[in-house]
């Protein structure tokens, strides 16, 4: 990893951004990877079909609180539609391109958690 | 003159490096620093040679027709059951039985063994300290027949509470099964000791050998033990061959476990017979080529010497111990007394997960393992859950531990 | 400009041969002729060359750490399961599991299936002419369980008695488990047709397909098969390998076979949860050269294409039988209809024990192999019981079969 | 092997030597290896400590069979204790020492059922 790359990924990992509940979420979801321990919960609250508040809590490594950080940014405000067409590709160039592959896992794992809670509701009456 | 005897006998890494093909490989631009060898090791130019040999030369199936070829491969096949067989001390070449790896012995003594010689309110004891493959074939048994496990302790040290084992042996006690090293902390426990006491109230005895037998020289009549189980892909050898040593009596009249082709010795619709030690537990086409490179492998430990290799790790060992010690900010698990111990350090860096330890010591082509080491009830009870994992062997120096150690003061700031 | 774009699509076993180097190797001073390919396969370059690769450039234990080796291995083992699973037309490549042979793979159902779902009563339907690995299983359930084995017959041409398979299913029939091609006939056995049979009464349909599936193309989805299993040592791939396919459902239902690492999701002393599939049945280090040979097998043979090498083995075929037929001093079992076969034909020469027609061929050369094939109940029945056999692969040869064909006439001079 | 060694061998084989029973047999002995078929009938008669009488019947290759047939006329007259004493390469010399390693199973199955009939009938009352 580039070093500035890391820098702009520990900084997330550090000051992470949108941390923390939402009193009024409209749900959320919580998934991890057991043999990692990284566990992320997701608190949402949609508005004209539209991800209107995303906040974020959870434990894990470096690569995976940081992309739900950054991911929080990138979709935050975004129709819901346009998120679940958020592509791991999208994902990864949001960390500034620049993971191993050893680490899509962990870079990939907030994405998955979104799209999976994104369904859930769509689905649920 | 001293100096000069303790050097002849002193093996150096850096002359072994060469028998090892893979350190002229590259890692993200950098020379390989292999610490990943409780997980597997390298192996030298002879083991891949032997493969190689025998797929150009001697391919066939074993015991199987007369012909050159067959007759050869099953000359090998077997030699590399003697071999084995003298490497531990076992007296004849029919106790050791080729599996795939510890995890297909342990599961082969459970069904062979357990399945059919268990009933309700048998106890098997094992320790904290096991790996998931001695722990979770006992559970489908406690499952399947109702016995009971019992399980010896810890200290805050890593060493088992000794004091507590003869309080949990009975007569009721049908086995007892233990980790000879432990993957996670390295410590080695006194296996002598916890066979003898089995011995007390007759149970049997199973030695878990995947991480010590690598390490240390290993005398199974010595031991006492009634089974050793262990993994040639942590010894040099091949993946997908491992084995299991059996005193004769017992693998006599134990079942097989898999059933087919070579494992018999005549079959009718009605009713089949069983073939003799240890094809008795080698069903179908075996991994030939797995197990000849086994032997040479073998060849090749005892060619070093094993208290050469334990000296040489030792050493390792206590240097690296030392230098991390030097910084509060690294947690070590285990290694706070004397007892014997093999060239594994688990740790934690503060603030930071193993997996971005681990991550970015390979950016430097540093391999660590991190994660739960398929020992999750040992890690809970140290409340360690998640953990880097340095493990020496043969081929590793001073120069490399001093790297690593470099690399972590980097990573530490990085996240400061 | 016909038989131009026949011979383009047919192979040239002397170019092919150039890809095997065992064939370099004399025997007896005379150059190989390997007419043992039903026991096992040769290897190619590739295959060889892809083992020497991976321990040179990049051993390691898979899934068990962030480090680049080990995440070079995971894929590479991975994407064997792929290419097998795209090999059969299988969906997923979670729906194949890695075992070490179809031995292995047989068992693994018989206890992760059989053992936990089978109750007294129910019934196995399997065929005489099973190779004992798919008999001996079974048995060991029938005495654990009290289940009833069922065994369709076949005629005196070698064929299944298929007039009287509806009379042996019934809904107590749970599983058919059938071989697709007689290791000792040759026969190539109508599997869809039996399954189409079998699903009438809701049985289950596992295929042995040891000897089809290196010689014919196969799709899981178009014969309806639940389960399939096979060798890689018969198919080019290095031993210690084999797999079973099953369908994600039964896979998901079915409970473990061995227990340790890499099958677990997590691990208490009190419980245990299962890994996702394959993994779920892959317990411990796997055997990852195994498995990453098998796949570089399986790329070698579709770059030659299954019905090349399946019309070669073909004109094989007719043209060893037709000149065998020359002499009625030699006696070929089975090859007496118009069923489809593979080029395997077990014969016996008047007056002559097998061992004798095949340590006198080795003498020139000609591997062939003599015994009872692992197949006693169908070979009883067909009053053989000990036979030689030859069987052939894509490097053979009409100058190996004359080679051959020559030689026996020079024994049965030599003992009249 | 040599050709004169087999035709050696194959005589043996065409025309078995001591082939038969021994009406008054002190003891017989039947063994055989099954994954190959070969099975050997041995009719014994001793006297005075020597084997006075040796007679044998079978199936099986003509390795086994002619060692058989070899190894009576070796044995024949012989005294009990030196029979015993008679090594598995004595064997395969009395055969010409051309048979190939491979069929060494074959070619000492006479010898094996040999020793141990006359073991067994030393540990017999
Ligand atoms: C039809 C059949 N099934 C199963 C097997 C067993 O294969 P393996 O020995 O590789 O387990 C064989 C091998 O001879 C076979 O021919
Ligand atoms: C102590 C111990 N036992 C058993 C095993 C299982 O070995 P394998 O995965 O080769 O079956 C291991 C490997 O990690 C181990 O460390």
């Amino acid at each position: 990893m580039e070093s500035d790359n890391l820098e702009f990924i520990l900084d997330h990992f550090k000051n992470p951004r949108n941390y923390g509940t939402i009193e009024d979420a409209d749900f959320s979801y919580e998934e991890g990877i057991p043999s990692c321990g990284d566990v992320i919960r997701l608190d949402l609250r949609i508005k004209n079909n539209k991800l209107d508040d995303i906040k974020f809590s959870g434990t894990g490594c470096a690569i995976s609180q940081a992309s739900v950080s950054i991911l929080t940014e990138s979709v935050e405000g975004m129709e819901v539609s346009k998120v679940l067409s958020f592509t791991d590709n999208d994902m990864l160039e949001a960390l500034g391109g620049q993971v191993s592959p050893i680490r899509f896992k962990c870079a990939l794992l907030g994405l998955t958690v979104l799209k999976k809670a994104l369904i859930e509701k769509k689905s649920a009456p | 003159m001293e100096k000069l005897i303790k050097s002849a006998t002193v093996l150096d890494p850096h002359l072994i490096k060469n028998d090892f093909p893979v350190f002229k490989r590259r890692v993200n631009g950098k020379p390989l620093i292999y610490l990943d060898n409780a997980a597997t090791s390298q192996k030298p130019e002879s083991v891949i040679n032997s493969i190689d040999n025998y797929y150009r030369n001697h391919n066939s199936n074993i015991h199987r027709g007369v012909h050159t070829l067959s007759y050869e491969s099953t000359v090998m096949y077997e030699e590399a059951h003697k071999k084995v067989a003298e490497f531990i001390g076992a007296e004849d070449w029919r106790n050791i039985i080729f599996t795939r790896n510890a995890t297909e012995s342990i599961n082969l003594l459970a069904y062979g063994w357990g399945l059919h010689n268990l009933k309700e309110g048998d106890e098997i004891l094992i320790t904290i300290m096991e790996h998931h493959s001695n722990i979770v074939p006992w559970q489908m048994l406690r499952d399947l027949k109702g016995i009971k496990i019992n399980v010896l302790g810890v200290d805050e040290k890593g060493n088992l509470k000794l004091d507590d084992l003869p309080g949990l042996l009975s007569e009721r006690t049908k086995l007892v099964s233990v980790i000879h090293a432990s993957n996670v902390l390295g410590t080695v426990n006194p296996v002598k000791y916890i066979t003898q006491e089995a011995k007390k109230v007759g149970a049997l005895v199973l030695i878990d050998a995947a991480q010590s037998i690598p390490h240390l020289s290993i005398d199974v009549n010595d031991i006492g033990c009634d089974f050793l189980v262990a993994s040639g892909h942590k010894m040099l050898g091949p993946t997908g061959i491992g084995f299991i040593y059996g005193r004769t009596e017992l693998l006599q009249d134990m079942e097989p476990f898999m059933y087919g082709g070579d494992m018999i010795e005549k079959v009718t619709i009605e009713k089949t017979t069983w073939n003799e030690l240890p094809w008795k537990f080698e069903a179908g086409t075996p991994n030939i080529v797995g197990g000849i490179g086994l032997g040479v492998a073998v060849d090749y430990l005892q060619n070093i010497g094993l208290t050469n290799i334990y000296n040489h790790e030792e050493e390792l060992l206590v240097y690296a111990l030392e230098k991390m010690a030097e910084y509060d900010w690294i947690k070590i698990y285990g290694h706070k007394s004397d007892s014997q111990s093999v060239g594994v350090i688990s740790f934690n860096i503060e603030g930071i997960h193993p997996h971005d330890v681990a991550g970015m010591l390979d950016e430097q082509g540093i391999a660590v393992r991190s994660g739960h080491h398929c020992a999750q009830p040992l890690m809970r009870e140290l409340s360690m859950d998640f953990a880097a994992r340095v493990s020496f062997y043969l081929y590793n120096t001073k120069e490399e531990i001093d790297l690593c150690i470099e690399t972590l003061k980097k990573i530490k700031k990085l996240f400061e």
